[in-house]
């Protein structure tokens, strides 16, 4: 198994702050990572990076084998890197189904031309509608389908927004903070349909997570940042020996 | 010597413009509140004045007015901001609802107002629909040999005054601070202690008072009609989108810009180009559609997908809604 | 005595036109949140048009060659608009496509700088393009400058009886809203329409599941400029004439008092929106007619209701008098015929809950 | 979407039903004959209440005049009452004033309101574009327009349903000119709004002024401004450059007094001749004492649809001051008139039928001489025979006012 996502010596900073001096990692494939580091290290920037969001200054992001930096955010998605948010962006007044149906990449209905005419894409749509209700019942929340999503508890949240990704088919999932703003037990519980998914659809995710006991349990592999660059990295166990990043870490928190 | 008039009527139109666009500016970078109603206070400012001097038939000291049009023109702004805004504000609502809401305040008030007047005009058979305040004022006054204009001696000081104090309180004051705080961002002024309702206040206070002192200001240059605020709006908006709708320098650079730009622009174009004068109002919808090219303003957070790549600006949620 | 006859038809023919311009003010603003408070330019370029092409192809027709705009052809039009039916229909027929391409691509060029400014300016931004757009129609000659259009061929002047002639028209503008309506109808219980309140929503999300909101904007932007513009020759041919000065952003704002009394994101709820405005304006006209000499015009009264309208409205109504509905595809009909196996479910995960708690587990 | 279709259905039979009902054969003609006999009946016997419709600009740009001919329509209305009772005719008339905010498609708006509810005769709109968006519908539904201050020659279609009771600019241009040639200044700017109004006038007079041997340059403002200072600025500039003798000023009253305002502070306007249309005349605010030195300065001279020669228009004049406290403005006299000539032709063909009143109009107009004068509207329907009054203003016991100081009437004037 090689690695699905290499980022190469990435830099950006906003007028004259380095958000990232230069950072480099590696994703392998089917993996978990996990990646920490105190407030303001660079982790969501990376990830703003890595989704499209910012143009790296410098540095390069190859995902699949395929360089995306500069890519714009739907162009990468629709290459099969999902990413979800700190506090979640789904539709806040649309109902969990609506939200799982926009997920799937390149809908025939989706095209203005097609779109009047119902024929042209109800089956498809109908199969989506199979799938998302398959996905929904594996994680444990078909029974809420028609509820708004603003309705929905924290943690549910975050499996609708995790599992839109997969829904879009991705191969790859950057999860920002899975257990913000998640009840300190469900927490776990999040992390257990994570690996779930990831047998299920042989998927890979790169965790950004404050939480050392769930890295510890449900991590492969761990970057450390700290202001902008890699600190340290390797098998959860091993880096939390390291006696500077226990520093760094103490003191950014 | 004689001063050439094009460049009188730019310093008018300067003072004009920039006692109603920084006061938008202002709420608008306080409340994010894009406010169409804005118009309504200008006409309110301007009528004023005319209402009073109608009333008791005298000349009316302009030390008089000019503490009456601010007054009615806060009071007015804070009315609706309390009626309209706030709720709306408290209820989280976007950009645009906020907008729209402006707009229906606007239509409201300005009509309310237009059958006022109406009633009035029967009342005390004079016309009001058209006319310029009696305000006590001599024509001319001469200072260094140079005969200057009164009127605009006073609008200048007026202005300049009123934003001086407008820029003090801002930067040196606690509230001021607070203010800009929570333009910034909200944590701030938390801790600075200072309740937002009340800061929401007095920014509508002061917008509406100043940019009635702006409607004033233009009825001693011209005569003016309930419809002011109306014709006055877009050009307002063109000097504050200049100033990206946040700054308020920038701001009067952009009163600067569209004045001169309707004042000696348009008169190059028309003896150098043959373009024909009617274009002028033309020409402050150009400078407003450019300026928004080529410099998104800040406050619109920029369209997609230009926000991240051309300004790498926060994609938090409180940037967009 | 009011003539109940020509009351309705002339009622319903501006509110067919005002509910087209609501039904597209509405698939902008209320599906896919765009704040487009140009729209009467795209209504004026649209009545232009058609009022270009009808007199041009009429006056060539029969061999004129006055200006358009020029007392000749007004007169020489007026002896010749009746005459040939094919040709009259003919040319509505055509004017209406022209000019949904044209006030389409204008719409679709104007969404350039709307992408750039986002979502919070594009307000501005298409108020000053149509405010600049007027102010060259008035200096344009083709189309008459300043004079404007007059005489515009209806597509019933070969009609004699002028009821009969109102209803037709009345019946053709009813049949182009029902189009209108069940287009959009169709369009934003689709997928399509789920993406367009998706980008209402959030579009930073919507983007980054893979949706091209860029250009997903600048289509609408031209399906709802053209069919504006059809709006907009309904008007010409009904008004027999177009001037610049009939397209001041006041109409705008109309429209928009429609659409957000009647509730955003909503079609039906446009429809309502238009029915009452308008309605609203005639009766203020009533009110004026039944009890002469009040003290405050009720014109001014009329306007006062339409802003506090909408103020009150969006206030204690944000959702309109009819609140929008989830997107409505096939997908649903799937998960209720679930409805009970739903419950099953529910009932096996409380015990799979039960159990987990039992072995001491932390369980959602 | 189902009940909505239904119900447009519904209301589409139900329209087309009634509409055509009426136009089976001669059931439409006995009914007319049963109402007009009906009409003369009741006409015999009791009071019966005629409605006449108005569109007046009570908003919008033409507001500030707008309001003041609200009281001229109802001055009308009263003396026509009066005259009724003296001449022992048992009808009363009413109005029905409705507001067209100065814009075209209110106007058609407030158009179909008053003719839905019965009216073959509406006075107004005041504009030509409002007019034009009227035309197609009066011309079908056979209304009978009166418009008293639409004088864009563009309108002047024959056997259409509009009237209107001033002559068409084409005749004032020429008035002007002659004016202006009498004061002995033959080269003139021409400063007019960029309107069908400005425009058409402004053709007209380089026309006429030409052939009065005189050379004309035009400069267009927008209209709508909230101001004219840079458009003051610049006319001064090229008035100096272009070395002319006068200014001549085709404005509505809003801009126009906005403009002579900013043009008073101008030392070179100032001395140099002005001259304007009608529309700024009666315009409250060219009272003003130190706008009124500028008039003195500039002897400013404007022409204006109204024959001073005539009783009935003195006596109107005075009427309208006691009771409105201001001078007649423009186009008063022809509104006042424009009411009278409703009046007389629905007493004499009853209000029933358009076509009747379109064709009685003409006739009452040939015999009538009001306060504007002859009335007889020529092929086109516009009044025939316009005198021009030459007007300024003057300082008459200690105030301000609008003299009429001279008269053109066929084709010369007439001072005094």
């Amino acid at each position: 198994m090689g690695a699905i996502l290499e980022v190469k010596g990435v830099k950006k900073s906003f007028g004259g702050v380095e958000a990232i001096k230069d950072i480099s990692l590696e994703v392998q494939k089917g993996s978990v990572t996990g990646l920490i580091g105190p407030n303001g290290s660079g982790k969501t920037t990376l990830f703003n990076v890595i989704a499209g969001f910012y143009k790296p200054d410098a540095g390069q992001v190859v995902f699949d084998g395929q360089r995306i930096d500069g890519l714009n955010p739907n162009e990468i998605y629709n290459l099969g890197l999902a990413r979800t948010f700190q506090n979640p962006r789904l539709f806040p007044s649309m109902t969990t189904l609506e939200n799982l149906m926009l997920s799937p990449k390149g809908q025939k209905g989706e095209s203005l031309l097609k779109a009047p005419l119902k024929r042209l894409w109800v089956d498809e749509e109908l199969k989506h509608a199979s799938e998302v209700q398959e996905l929904m019942s594996k994680i444990e929340i078909g029974d809420l389908y028609k509820t708004t999503v603003a309705d929905l508890s924290g943690g549910d949240t975050k499996m609708v927004e995790t599992s839109k990704g997969i829904l879009g088919g991705a191969k790859l999932i950057l999860l920002d903070e899975p257990t913000a703003g998640v009840q300190y037990v469900s927490g776990r519980s999040v992390f257990e349909h994570v690996n779930m998914l990831r047998k299920e659809y042989n998927l890979t995710f790169l965790v950004i997570e404050h939480r050392i006991d769930l890295l510890f349990d449900f991590t492969d592999y761990v970057y450390v940042l700290d202001m902008g660059e890699v600190l340290s990295k390797g098998k959860p166990q091993e880096v939390s020996k390291n006696p500077e990043v226990i520093k760094a870490y103490m003191g950014g928190a | 010597m004689e001063i050439p008039v094009e460049l009188l009527n730019t310093i008018w139109y300067i003072c004009v413009y920039s006692l109603m666009a920084i006061p938008l500016t202002l709420s608008y970078r306080i409340s994010k509140v894009l406010n169409f109603a804005h118009g309504v206070y200008v006409t309110l400012g301007a009528y004023t004045a005319i209402l009073m001097s109608a009333a008791f038939g005298v000349k009316l000291s302009p030390f008089l007015a000019v503490p009456a049009a601010f007054l009615v023109g806060a009071s007015i702004s804070v009315l609706t901001d309390m009626m309209v805004f706030s709720p709306l504000i408290r209820r989280e609502s976007n950009p645009v609802t906020l907008m729209i809401a402006s707009m229906g305040a606007w239509i409201f008030i300005k009509n309310a107002f237009y059958a006022l007047v109406d009633i009035l005009q029967k009342r005390w058979m004079t016309s009001l629909f058209y006319t310029s305040p009696n305000i006590d004022l001599p024509a001319q006054v001469a200072i260094a040999g140079v005969e200057l204009n009164t009127r605009l001696l006073f609008v200048v000081s007026l202005s300049a005054i009123s934003l001086f104090l407008l820029g003090y309180f801002l930067t040196k004051t606690r509230l001021g601070m607070a203010l800009r705080a929570i333009a910034d961002n909200l944590d701030l002024a938390q801790i600075s202690g200072i309740s937002r309702e009340r800061v929401m206040l007095i920014t509508w206070l002061v917008s509406g008072g100043l940019a009635a002192l702006g409607g004033f200001a233009l009825s001693l240059f011209t005569y003016v009609s309930p419809e002011l605020g109306d014709q006055m709006i877009l050009q307002v908006f063109a000097c504050s989108v200049i100033g990206g709708l946040t700054s308020i320098p920038l701001t009067f650079v952009g009163a600067v810009i569209i004045s001169s730009s309707e004042n000696i622009l348009i008169v190059f174009l028309y003896r150098y180009l043959g373009i024909e004068l009617s274009f002028r109002p033309f020409l402050s919808f150009f400078a407003l559609l450019s300026v928004i090219l080529i410099r998104p303003p800040a406050g619109a957070g920029g369209g997609l997908p230009y926000r991240f790549h051309l300004r790498g600006l926060s994609i938090q949620k409180k940037s967009d809604s | 005595m009011v003539d109940v006859v020509s009351f309705l038809s002339s009622w319903l023919t501006l509110f067919g036109i005002y509910a087209i311009l609501a039904l597209c003010l509405d698939m902008e603003v209320g599906y896919t949140g765009m704040a487009n408070t140009g729209l009467v330019s795209f209504f004026g370029i649209g009545s232009f048009v058609a009022g270009y092409i009808s007199l041009t192809v009429f006056l060539s027709f029969f061999g004129y060659s006055y200006p358009i705009y020029s007392l000749d052809a007004v007169i020489a039009i007026g002896k010749i608009s009746g005459s040939n039916p094919f040709l009259s229909i003919g040319v509505f027929l055509m004017s209406l496509v022209v000019a949904f391409v044209v006030s389409g691509t204008v719409g679709y060029l104007v969404s350039y700088p709307t992408l750039r400014v986002g979502p919070a300016f594009l307000g501005i931004t298409i108020l000053s393009f149509g405010e600049m757009l007027r102010i060259f129609m008035k200096h344009f000659t083709p189309t008459g400058g300043s004079y404007g259009l007059l005489g515009i061929p209806g597509p019933f002047g070969w009609v004699s009886e002028p009821s009969v002639k109102a209803v037709l028209f009345l019946a053709l503008t009813l049949a182009i809203l029902a189009t209108v309506y069940l287009y959009f109808q169709t369009l934003s219980n689709s997928p399509y329409g789920r993406m367009l309140r998706s980008i209402r929503e959030d579009e930073v999300a919507s983007l980054c599941m893979g949706k091209p909101v860029p250009r997903i904007k600048a289509q609408l932007l031209f399906v709802g400029s053209g069919i504006s513009g059809i709006a907009g020759s309904l008007l010409a041919f009904y008004q027999g004439s177009v001037s610049p000065d009939m397209f001041t952003t006041a109409v705008t704002f109309e429209v928009w008092s429609m659409v957000i009394l009647g509730g955003r994101g909503n079609n039906r709820g446009a429809l309502v929106g238009a029915a009452i405005i308008s309605l609203l304006g005639w009766s203020s006209s009533a009110l004026n007619f039944y009890l002469p000499g009040l003290v405050v015009d009720p014109n001014y009264i009329r306007w006062m209701l339409m802003g506090a309208v909408i103020v009150i409205i969006l206030l204690y109504q944000p959702k309109g008098l009819v609140p929008e509905k989830p997107v409505q595809t096939k997908a649903w009909s799937l998960f209720e015929t679930k409805e009970e196996k739903g419950i099953l479910r529910k009932a096996e995960t409380a015990v799979k809950r039960a159990f987990s708690w039992l072995a001491g587990r932390s369980y959602k | 979407m189902l009940t909505f279709l239904v119900i447009g259905l519904v209301l589409g039979g139900a329209v087309v039903y009634g509409a055509l009902t009426p136009t089976l054969g001669q059931v439409a003609e006995l009914n007319s004959k049963i109402n007009q006999l009906q009409q003369q009946v009741n006409q015999l016997t009791q009071i019966t209440e005629y409605k006449i419709g108005a569109s007046m600009p009570l908003t919008g740009e033409l507001s500030d005049i707008g309001v003041q001919w609200r009281t001229v329509l109802e001055m009308a209305r009263d003396d026509l009452n009066a005259e009724m009772t003296r001449y022992g005719i048992k009808a009363k008339f009413t109005l029905v004033i409705q507001d067209d905010k100065t814009q075209p498609t209110e106007a058609l708006k407030t158009f179909q309101m008053l003719a839905q509810s019965g009216m073959k005769v509406i006075i107004g709109p005041a504009g030509s574009s409002q007019v034009k968006a009227c035309k197609s519908y009066v011309d079908d539904n056979k209304i009978v327009l009166i418009s008293a201050s639409s004088t864009s020659p563009t309108l002047a279609i024959p056997n259409d349903y509009i009237f209107r009771t001033v002559g068409s600019d084409a005749v004032q241009a020429k008035a002007l000119a002659a004016l202006i040639d009498t004061q002995g200044v033959d080269k003139v700017i021409v400063f007019h709004r960029d309107d069908e109004y400005g425009v058409a006038f402004a053709d007209f007079f380089g026309k006429e002024f030409k052939n009065l041997g005189g050379s004309s340059t035009v400069i267009k403002y927008a209209s709508g401004q909230a101001d004219y200072a840079s458009e003051v600025a610049q006319l001064s500039s090229s008035a100096k450059q272009g070395g002319v003798q006068g200014i001549v000023m085709i404005s509505f009253d809003t801009d126009g007094v906005n403009i002579v305002d900013h043009a008073k502070d101008d030392a070179f306007l100032s001395s140099l001749k002005w001259f304007s249309s009608e529309g700024v005349q009666g315009a409250t605010g060219l009272l003003t004492e130190n706008i009124a030195q500028f008039i003195l300065k500039t002897d400013y001279m404007g022409t204006r649809p109204v024959f001073k020669e005539n009783p009935l228009y003195k006596d109107f004049a005075t009427r309208y001051k006691a009771k409105a406290g201001a001078d007649a403005p423009v186009f008063t006299a022809n509104l006042y008139d424009a009411i009278f000539l409703a009046g007389w032709s629905i007493v004499r063909v009853g209000p029933a039928s358009g076509e009747a009143l379109k064709s009685a109009l003409p006739e009452v107009a040939k015999k009538y001489y009001g306060a504007s004068g002859w009335c007889i509207f020529d092929e086109a329907g516009d009044k025939l025979y316009q005198d021009y009054s030459i007007w300024t203003v003057k300082s008459v016991s200690g105030k301000n006012q609008y003299v009429d100081i001279g008269s053109y009437s066929g084709g010369s004037i007439t001072w005094g």
